[in-house]
């Protein structure tokens, strides 16, 4: 109880100090000691209260809620005095503000929200989220600190404003544990909000107008998300057989009246998590520095929305919400594969796919099962583990070249030998057979064979198109050109403490998979469906194959290292159009040209803007049907 | 035990097989195209002359990869003999496909570039039916596991039509046939000379062919376990299967890949999807 | 024991030449001579081939290019030069832009007379080349 | 008869699948001489008289007629056998047959004949 | 037979306008070609219904130069490419120029410049 | 967002059978740009005028081509009896024309192979080739050259055909036509060639007269040009019509070169009929003074050939502009926008002899 508030509060301290003390010195010693910290009180909560099942804790002091009431409006005045210089024609924006706060403020002074009793929640889903954010969070952090100097050396037009950047990163974190922990709807609104609030600040980071525009338009739309929020809170304060606003309780009901707030829920979580037709705040996201697109968009705060989901799960297994929620989920995952499949900028890239991931999650929580449930949570870890390791790679080659372009990355390995194997590493874990995400891709088919066709196939489709950019983008990598000017070496400490720690993680995560399952997972899941008994697809064979199968692709490649005697060296195949430099070629006007390789797009079938839309369209629909039947 | 035995057959025989399949493949596509044909053993003859070649590289990296590339392939092979999940089966050869194409990138040359490129292509055009297709063995056999397919009574081929004709169709994708051997294959080669191949020399191309056998017969064994519960059957359909591959690569031209993805994807939405939607419905 | 004798990969490169030799060596892998009872595939790929066949004589332009297909090509090989053209350059050898037989720019194993050289001569002229490739991995 | 387009290669090669190859099975069997090819060109020396008309006529420079040492030459890598020496000769002495000259390791391939003093 | 052929002499000058008018006239533009003499004698030869219309042009040895006629017959860079490479006339403004890489001769001109059309070539 | 490739093709490749490089710049395996480059083959035989005189130029214009060799040799041949007005006599006419009318359908065999081969299709290829080499030995029992015609000369021809064995031969001809029967079919109807040959290489009309195409390339635009309608040799006697298709494509290309096989079929068998009885040749004496420009078709299109003699043995200039090279225009237009895929078959579709084009 007391490390969970001391995991919500303490990054507040940091977050002050870095944001009052300028000095570099400091700062640095203060987040790596606040890293540190966190990263050991989480896996220290984790370890204490692994085994001891859902435990629900009440605030030792009475004002919480009054408390929470007044963060609140000075968040809302927060918003409000950001949005003040905003053009007249978006004025629309304050009054969304307006709109959400003022009912919930209005019923939370006048007391006729229900007052919880259980202000905390600790079981393993938390749990497993703090980890996430404890370590992953605290390597992006660590690693901003080596990266933003050498950011602003490289953009000496914007203004240096790290101090503010890293205390938003810990203001982040407070919000994040606040999230995972809280019980009661109207503290989970609070910090939701908070991270709004965060992501809006970090995006606007750089202040060019391209930041300044896109920090508006993600905090538009997830303000609209947490509409979703303010309407549950004020339809469960209103309707009498609900009374409840504990998190907990409401996913626990058994009362159909309750599908009404859950699907709000999920559609504040399916906002968070960028689905569709919500995306484009994320993507808006990636002008944002390296570190927050990772921190913010990718590993965790969007995992905020799919934590919710979950957390709705057990209300939507069976329901046609659940499987409308399911289907939102799996047009998400293949549109946005195929969009990824389209494009060569490297974060947008990665923007996409986290996309399509989360609707792979968001399709496990609206299915809903013991095994869908499992998978999803698998998803989550993995996710994350390995899009942090990969969004962090690629700002740091973004550091180095200059470029996200993928089709700039050919040759990689060449140059950048280390990073390269990272960059791979993180790929190969997010499609490749024995690493992590597919095994739980491998878990979401088995989840969904009996459930519904429909949504397998969207599986099928969008893993399919998920291999093609990954496998474009790893292809692309290790091309050998032969080019050895090492680049690597200026990457500085930090940066490489964070990417070695990911990268062993990541590896960790794929091997001890079995373990995660047993000692994480399945005790998570035994509380929601007490009938749970461990996977029965995951069997002996079955696990030992996998691990056979990670141990050829962990120890295969080290061949690398050894020579093979009685090679013969010769030139690429140009068609007898040789000259002697081999990246050339005799061209047709008689001169020396050089050849250049570039990836298929497929741009006639996937393309962003063509996609984009009747996507958009199509889950608008959905979802407004979905509301429209729930509340009818 | 008999899981173990089953991975040794396969990896044992299934070269043997496979190599003399492809033997009898070219002089029946001999034949049908008036010539004569090589004999029987040409493929091992051919393989073993790759091994006595030299061994040209344009990098050292290559070579790995296809090592790699005909391991997982291998283990392929050895989780559906050894009865294991089927789903298994299909992302180890999704991983080994990856390798092959990784290979293929690694060199860094123009043909084999364009080769990797189209190898993804078919990949991406295939996975989705191996998938639905086990999906399929799972809604009718009622498990991903082989060594449970294989023990239902009735030949599956009954209950999943649909899927088996989708199979069939991306079959010829896989086993390198025209009328979609985009990537490689003897008869690609009209605008990226051997494709992904075209780097490979000597010892590393003959793992490429060795793979290749291990491949066709993994495919061969796909269409064996629609009629698994009679094994003699079943076995006899598999070579028909692949002798009407070798009629529909004699008899078609080469596509072009925005048609090999469009189509091999309606006939698994059609086919396989409805054929699934049907079983669900019947469940 | 040399396989190299039962799956000779031949790569057959255009000098030069005036068409007449090419198709025949073309017509050497259709129906009525069908060399791939030999294991022969035109292959096209010089990193693959055995065999280098090459018609028609050797000009100023693609001397560099039959030099890096030779190249290419990995140890053992053999070259087969099929037609006048390839021997001595025909009357070409008189034109300003040619250099005069294939062996002015690699070294050749086997000549194939004829303008243009029947299938059957190219037959046996592969047939000699399986030998001497017999020889050459021996060495 | 069959609408489907694809039925007519099937029947083309099912057909040739089942008659057998066309090959010639050359050199297993004997080559087929055809009498009207031109593929070699012969001599008969008796009837020489030297006149070097062929080699004059020759538009590939294969014939070497030497007075001096009463040879008379031909470089079987350098005729195209085209015939031109054979119309141009005026004892018709010259004939193209239909066998063909063999391949070789060398370049030049010169057969040599004696053209004897005596005429019948 | 001779009546589907016929021989127009011009001037240089007269070139441009000439073709453009048979452009108009729907001429299909057969060859363009250049035999040596004492002079370089170009011949462009258009085509209409079977019957052929060559436009003769007398260039001067010495640094020969014409107009290109690629802004009317967009293909004709291929036969002036080809006078360049052969006969070494320079040709002004061809759309696509391969500046001398057309046939890619070792030698330069060599209908221009070798004696060889009386003497044979190299011997 | 697509990248774009830029590679070499050519010049050595396993679709051409003759070298001829493009450098392509592709983007998702669509043409951005393709600029061809030529000289590979590239010998230079007409200034082999000066060394050669003009009955050995024949052979050497046979030379320029082992495809279309019995039109080259014909078409210097026809220049310079022009040229010396020599009458030749009318078999030796109607004799030129069966062979010609040969060698236009094994070159156009020839090319429906290639073609097929360039979709992918190597069965019919096979097929293709198998039928030409039937017709193959009708040529060499005739001429003695299975590739390399060699039969005219100045003045006739140098070979006949004895009346008695036509009958023979125009039965081995049937039999080959009714088994061309079926492959044409194929082309006509196979769905798969349809899918590599239609909508590609797409060449309107108005382009394909304006950038000089010829031949099938041209009549394939639905242009009707045909040099055989200018009435050489026995043309004039025989009734055939230019063979036109209105696709504008691969396709239409296609289908003009299949059905002209059955036409030169009919040629044939129509000349055979008409063959009159007489010498073969004349007697040439003298030298040629004077110039022409020989017209004919070649199975690739009209061939100008221009002859100028100076009264001596030797020619004063020989030079020949090939069909190939004048659908290198085309070709160039056709080639942007197109598919990778696409390449090779287009680059067919005009059937390249490039070493026609750069002699
Ligand atoms: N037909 C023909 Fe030729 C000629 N002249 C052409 O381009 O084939 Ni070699
Ligand atoms: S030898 Fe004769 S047929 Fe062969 S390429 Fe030379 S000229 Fe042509
Ligand atoms: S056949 Fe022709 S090439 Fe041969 S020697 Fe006689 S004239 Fe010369
Ligand atoms: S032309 Fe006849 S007779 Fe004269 S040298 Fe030649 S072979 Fe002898």
């Amino acid at each position: 109880m007391n490390l969970i508030m001391f995991l919500i509060l303490f990054p507040l301290i940091p977050a002050i100090i870095i944001r009052l003390i300028p000095s570099e010195r400091v700062r640095t010693s203060t987040v790596l000691i606040s890293v540190a910290i966190i990263a050991v009180a989480s896996i220290f909560l984790a370890f204490s209260s692994l085994q001891s099942g859902c435990q629900y804790f009440k605030l030792p002091f009475k004002n919480a809620g009054t408390l929470i009431t007044v963060a609140e409006i000075v968040l809302a005045v927060t918003f409000l005095f950001f949005c003040r210089r905003l053009p007249f024609r978006k004025m629309w924006i304050p009054v969304i503000i307006f709109i959400q706060y003022i009912p919930v403020q209005y019923f939370e002074l006048s007391g006729k929200v229900p007052v919880p009793v259980n202000y905390l929640i600790l079981d393993n889903l938390s749990i497993i989220m703090a980890l996430l954010i404890g370590i992953i969070g605290g390597l992006i952090t660590v690693y901003t600190v080596g990266y933003m100097p050498r950011y602003h050396k490289e953009h000496p037009e914007y203004k240096d404003r790290t101090s503010a950047f890293i205390s938003t990163i810990f203001l982040f974190f407070f919000a994040m544990f606040g999230i995972v922990f809280s019980n009661s709807l109207s503290w989970i609104y609070f910090f939701w909000e908070v991270t709004t609030l965060c992501s809006f600040i970090m995006i606007g980071y750089s202040r060019t107008d391209e930041a300044v525009d896109n920090s508006f338009r993600a905090l538009w739309m997830l303000l609209l998300g947490g509409m979703g929020f303010s309407v549950t809170i004020v339809y469960c304060s209103l309707n009498k057989s609900i009374g409840t606003i504990e998190l907990s309780q409401i996913t626990a009901m058994t009362n159909p009246m309750v599908m009404f707030p859950v699907v709000l829920l999920c559609f504040a979580g399916m906002n968070k998590a960028a689905q569709f037709p919500f995306s484009q705040w994320l993507l808006g996201a990636m002008v944002a520095p390296t570190p927050s697109s990772a921190l913010l968009h990718s590993s965790t705060m969007v995992k905020a929305g799919v934590y919710l989901c979950i957390r709705c799960a057990p209300v939507l297994h069976n329901t046609s919400s659940g499987t409308t929620i399911a289907l939102i989920g799996g047009i998400t995952f293949v549109v946005a594969s195929a969009i990824a499949a389209s494009l060569s900028h490297g974060k947008k890239v990665l923007a996409y796919s986290t996309i399509a991931n989360l609707g792979l999650i968001i399709l496990c929580a609206g299915v809903g099962s013991s095994l869908a449930i499992w998978a999803a949570l698998m998803l989550i870890i993995f996710h994350a583990v390995a899009k942090a390791l990969m969004f962090l790679c690629v700002g740091t080659v973004d550091q180095q070249t200059g470029s996200l372009d993928i089709e700039k990355m050919r040759g990689l390995i060449s140059t950048m030998p280390q990073l390269t194997l990272m960059i791979l590493i993180g790929i190969a874990g997010m499609f490749l057979a024995p690493f992590g995400m597919l095994i739980s891709k491998w878990a979401v088919l088995e989840a969904l064979a009996e459930k519904n066709p429909f949504l397998i196939l969207t599986v099928v489709f969008g893993g399919a198109l998920m291999m093609f950019f990954w496998g474009k983008w790893m292809g692309t990598l290790v091309a050998v050109t032969g080019k050895h000017m090492n680049k690597e070496k200026y990457t500085g400490i930090y940066e490489w403490a964070a990417l070695y720690s990911l990268t062993i993680l990541t590896i960790g995560t794929c091997v001890l998979f079995p373990l995660t399952a047993v000692y994480f997972i399945h005790p998570y899941i035994m509380t929601i469906y007490p009938g749970f008994i461990g996977d029965p697809l995951f069997h002996h064979d079955n696990i030992i194959m996998v691990l056979i199968m990670l141990g050829f692709a962990i120890f295969l490649p080290l061949g690398f290292l050894v020579h093979w005697e009685k090679l013969h060296y010769s030139v690429p195949d140009l068609g007898g159009a040789n000259v002697h430099d081999p990246e050339r070629f005799m061209g047709s006007m008689g001169e020396s040209r050089e050849w250049h390789l570039g990836n298929y797009y497929l741009n006639d079938i996937f393309n962003e803007q063509k996609l984009l839309l009747p996507a958009n369209i199509v889950t608008l629909l959905i979802i407004s049907i979905m509301i429209i039947a729930v509340i009818i | 035990m008999k899981a173990l035995l089953g991975i040794f057959g396969f990896v044992i025989f299934a070269p043997l097989a496979g190599g003399i399949l492809c033997g009898l493949d070219r002089i029946v596509t001999a034949r049908m195209q008036g010539r004569y044909g090589p004999p029987v053993l040409q493929s091992f003859y051919d393989v073993l002359k790759l091994f006595q070649k030299q061994n040209l590289v344009v990098n050292r990296f290559h070579g790995y990869f296809l090592f790699c590339f005909l391991i997982f392939l291998i283990i392929s092979g050895s989780i559906l003999y050894a009865g294991d999940d089927f789903l298994m089966v299909v992302f180890a050869l999704t991983v080994a496909d990856m390798f092959l194409v990784m290979a293929a990138y690694s060199t860094n040359s123009p043909y084999s570039f364009i080769g990797a490129q189209r190898e993804l292509l078919q990949m991406l055009a295939v996975e989705p039916m191996l998938l639905i297709t086990g999906i399929g063995f799972y809604l009718a056999a009622g498990s991903f596991d082989i060594g449970h397919i294989v023990s239902v009574g009735k030949p599956l081929i009954f209950k999943m039509p649909g899927i088996f004709f989708g199979l069939v169709y991306v079959l010829t994708i896989k086993i390198r046939k025209s009328p979609f051997d985009l990537s490689t294959s003897h008869h690609a080669h009209q605008e990226i000379v051997k494709g992904l191949t075209t780097e490979f020399a000597g010892p590393t191309l003959a793992l490429v062919e060795i793979a290749h056998w291990y491949e066709t017969i993994l495919m061969l064994s796909f269409v064996f376990l629609f009629f698994a519960s009679q094994p003699v059957v079943g076995i006899l359909l598999a070579i028909l299967i692949y002798f009407i591959e070798i009629i529909i690569d004699n008899t078609n031209a080469r596509v072009k890949w925005q048609f090999t993805l469009k189509s091999s994807w309606i006939v698994t939405l059609l086919f396989g999807g409805i054929n699934l939607f049907i079983l669900y419905i019947l469940k | 024991m040399s396989f190299l004798k039962k799956s000779p990969w031949i790569i057959h490169y255009d000098g030069s030449s005036c068409n007449g030799c090419d198709i025949e060596v073309l017509a050497c892998l259709t129906p009525m001579y069908d060399v791939e009872r030999f294991g022969i595939i035109n292959i096209g790929n010089p990193k693959h081939a055995d065999v280098l066949i090459i018609t028609g004589a050797v000009n100023s332009q693609n001397a560099s290019v039959i030099k890096t297909i030779y190249h290419q090509m990995g140890d053992p090989k053999v070259v087969l030069a099929v037609g006048i053209c390839a021997a001595s350059g025909n009357f070409f050898r008189d034109c300003y832009n040619i250099k005069g037989g294939v062996d002015t720019v690699i070294p050749v194993d086997i000549y194939v007379p004829g303008c243009a050289a029947r299938p059957e001569a190219i037959i046996d002229g592969v047939v000699a080349v399986l030998k001497l490739l017999e020889e050459k991995t021996k060495k | 008869m069959f609408k489907l387009p694809v039925v007519k290669m099937l029947f083309v090669v099912l057909k040739s699948l089942f008659t057998g190859s066309a090959c010639k099975m050359y050199p297993v069997c004997k080559q087929e001489v055809i009498k009207e090819s031109r593929g070699f060109l012969n001599i008969e020396p008796s009837l020489c008289i030297l006149c070097s008309l062929c080699s004059k006529k020759c538009p590939a420079d294969a014939l070497v007629v030497n007075r001096e040492d009463r040879t008379w030459e031909v470089d079987r890598m350098k005729c195209i056998t085209c015939g031109a020496c054979v119309e141009a000769c005026p004892k018709k002495c010259l004939i193209l047959l239909p066998e063909r000259a063999g391949s070789s390791i060398r370049k030049q391939k010169t057969d040599q004949f004696n053209i004897p003093i005596e005429k019948p | 037979m001779n009546m589907n052929q016929e021989i127009k002499e011009l001037k240089e000058n007269e070139l441009i306008s000439n073709v453009s008018r048979l452009f108009k006239e729907g001429y299909r533009l057969v060859q363009i070609s250049c035999s040596k003499s004492d002079k370089l004698q170009l011949d462009y030869s258009f085509d209409k219904e079977y019957f052929l219309l060559n436009l003769r042009l007398f260039l001067s040895l010495e640094n020969p130069e014409v107009q290109s006629i690629t802004d009317i017959y967009w293909s004709a860079f291929t036969y002036e490419n080809e006078l360049h490479d052969l006969f070494g006339i320079h040709v002004r403004e061809i759309n696509v120029d391969f500046k001398g890489n057309f046939y890619r001769i070792q030698e330069d001109a060599p209908f221009l410049n070798s004696d060889s059309i009386q003497h044979g070539g190299k011997e | 967002m697509a990248s774009r490739t830029i590679i070499p093709f050519g010049p050595q490749h396993p679709v051409l059978p003759e070298p001829i490089h493009l450098d392509l710049v592709i983007e998702d395996e669509k043409v951005i740009e393709a600029v061809p480059s030529f000289g590979f083959v590239h010998r230079g035989l007409e200034l082999l005028v000066g060394k050669k005189d003009f009955h050995q130029m024949v052979y050497i214009a046979e030379r320029i081509c082992g495809i279309c060799s019995m039109i080259h040799g014909m078409g210097i041949c026809y220049g310079i009896e022009h040229i010396m007005k020599i009458d030749v006599p009318e078999r030796a006419k109607y004799l030129r024309v069966i062979w010609s009318e040969m060698s236009r359908i094994h070159s156009h065999l020839l090319w429906l192979g290639l073609a097929a081969d360039a979709a992918g299709y190597e069965s019919l290829f096979m097929h293709c080739w198998r039928i030409r080499e039937k017709l193959l030995e009708i040529i060499e029992a005739t001429t003695g050259g299975r590739v390399i015609f060699g039969v005219c000369k100045v003045g006739g021809t140098r070979r006949d055909i004895a009346n008695s064995d036509i009958h023979g031969i125009l039965i081995t001809l049937k039999d080959i036509e009714k088994d061309y029967q079926n492959i044409s079919k194929v082309f006509r109807d196979d769905y798969t060639i349809n899918h590599r040959f239609s909508n590609v290489g797409f060449l309107s009309k108005k382009d394909a007269f304006e950038l000089g195409a010829v031949g099938p390339t041209l009549r394939a635009s639905g242009v009707s040009v045909d040099m055989r309608k200018t009435g050489y040799s026995a043309y004039r006697h025989l009734e055939f019509e230019a063979l036109t298709e209105n696709s504008e494509d691969c396709y239409g290309r296609c289908m003009v070169r299949v059905r002209e096989i059955f036409q030169s079929f009919n040629l044939i068998y129509q000349a055979a009929e008409k063959l009159p009885n007489g010498p073969v040749d004349i007697k040439v004496t003298g030298n040629p003074e004077g110039e022409y420009f020989t017209r004919l078709e070649q199975p690739r299109g009209e061939v100008v050939y221009y002859i100028k003699g100076n009264g001596t043995q030797n020619l004063e200039r020989f030079r020949a502009r090939t069909p190939t090279f004048a659908n290198i225009g085309p070709l160039v237009r056709m080639l942007s926008g197109c598919d990778l895929a696409d390449v090779p078959v287009i680059v067919l579709s005009i059937d390249p002899c490039i070493s026609c084009a750069e002699r």
